[in-house]
Parts: C-alpha cells; structure tokens; sequence
C-alpha cells in the first residue's frame, strides 16, 4: 500500500519531469537529460517544500484563504 | 485545500522553473511567490464571481 | 462535505481560468486580468448550461446518444 | 453522460472561447454549437472503431 | 457497470483522437478527419498492445522495473 | 504498473504518432520502443533522485 502511494508519487513526478526535459526520445538519456531529470526532481519538491510554509503562513495570517 | 495546494504547485512550476538548475535561484524564487500570490487572487476571484452568479 | 464539493468547483474553474487569463504571473493582477478571469467564469458557466441544455435535447430526440 | 458533458464543456471552452468577453457572442455560439456536434461525430465514430476492433 | 467502463474508454479515446485530429470544429466531420480518428483509435489500440508486451518482456527480464 | 502502462501509452503516442495512418509504420515502432525505454530510463533516475531526497 505504501509501496503502491510512493509508485504514485514518482508518476506524478516522472509526468512532469518528462515534459519539462525530453522533447524527442532518442536512443539514450544524454548525460545534459539526466541532469535535467535530476535537477527537475529536486528543485519541484524544493518548489513543494516552499509553497507548503508560505499556504500556511497564508492561513494563520487571514484565518483561512 | 491540499488538492489547491498541489494544483499551485503544479503551474507555478510550469510558469517559473523552465530549465531546472542545480537550487531554486533568486529570480525563479520570486516568480513561485508572485505566481503563488496570483493564484490566490485569482482563486477567490473565481470563487466570489462564482458564488455571486449562482445565487 | 458540501463545502468540498464547492472547493472542488472552484478548482477547476480556476484551473481552466488561470489558463485562459494569465500568461506570466506578475507583481498584481490587472485589472484587464481581473476582467478576464470574471468574465471567464461566467461564460464558462454559460456554456456548460448551453451544453447541457442541447445534450439533453439531442438524448431526448435520439433516445440516447 | 455526465463525464462526456464535462470533457464537451471543457474541450469546446477551449476551441471556442479564447478571449472571454461580458456575453457569448454569436460567434461563439455558433462555435459551441458546432464544436458539440463535431464532438459526438467523433464519440461514435471513435465507439464503432473501437468495437469492430475488440470483437 | 460493463456499460460504464465501456463509455469511460471511450471518452478517453475520444479525448486523445479530438487532440490529434482536429483544429478547429466545422460544420461536419470531412472524410480525411474520419480517416484520422479511426486511424487513431486503432493505431492507439496497436500502441497499447504493444507497450503492454514489451513491458512484461522488461519486468520478466529484470525481475521489475 | 497499471498506471505506469498506460502513461507511457499516453506519453508515446504523443511523441510518436503525430498523423495516425493505416498501421504502425517502422519508424512510429521504433520511436515508441526508444520512447518506452527512455520513460523507463527516466522513472527510475525519478525514483533514485527521490528516494534519495527524502531520506
């Protein structure tokens, strides 16, 4: 079950990910895709991350949206 | 409100992060606060005209 | 429960309204932007209602579809 | 029915309402009209492709 | 139920067909764009038939993914 | 995998079978294999860079 919701959560990344680094698929990731994959994964759950604190923040300040 | 807050982080992603980097750089940092602002107006933007035109 | 029904619509409207209305998020919205994005709701609402108003009457002489 | 009323709605807002204005003009309407009937056009020609395939 | 399940393929069938072969609506279907959207309702199905295959060939191989 | 299966369907017929004709030709094959390798490919360097971030 936690193994089907961590499979869900890397489709959802991989989805994104995908659109924003491959335009064509060709006969190997190139080392500049990878980076881009790697990169994209890191910096959306950094986007995550920052979005979450800043809703919060959002919240507690007008006591809901 | 965490189905909005995915929603959010979905476009801003897609408005602000273009060329994925090593960090999150300042400008890129801006446009996710701007544009997570923005979605909010526009939110309770929808919700008002929304609630005012099913009345 | 009918509060998350109504978030749930919000959601979407804003989903396809955001789409319509704003191509770079900038330092506030506009007021053309706020024009939109108002007029935008209400003739989606429109058109959801025209729809389904034809819908029906195509089900009603088709019986079905 | 009311799955396929959504994606005509959301399809045909697409195709037919690019600059929202304060009423659906005629255009538009006609537009709408057209877009729903090419809609179900291509639902039942995509259902009788699908189910000559599948038998 | 089954009648459920039919229609929900269907539609999203039809959502992926109406993206690749139609611009803009017009006043009735041309013969070209019947063409293409039967063409693509079975070189989808062709498509899936074949992802299906090779990706059980993958997980047999590696014993996953 | 159900649902890996049938994004990657969705994903390469996208990229691949821009104008459907009367069969997979050689090259829409051979570009939905690469495709399909290259999804992989990229969902697994996903899981690794997750995997690793959260840990």
């Amino acid at each position: 079950q936690q193994r089907a919701q961590f499979q869900e959560q890397i489709n959802k990344f991989n989805d994104i990910c995908w659109e924003t680094c491959i335009d064509k698929p060709s006969s190997r990731l190139d080392s500049k895709t990878e980076t881009c994959i790697v990169n994209c994964v890191n910096r959306f759950i950094d986007l995550n991350l920052f979005c979450a604190q800043k809703f919060a923040q959002m919240i507690q300040q007008n006591g809901g949206f | 409100a965490q189905e909005l807050l995915t929603k959010i982080s979905e476009k801003c992603f897609k408005k602000c992060i273009t060329k994925p980097s090593s960090s999150l750089d300042s400008s890129e940092q801006k446009c996710i606060a701007m544009c997570m602002d923005r979605y909010m107006d526009s939110w309770n933007l929808v919700s008002k005209a929304y609630s005012s035109r099913i009345q």
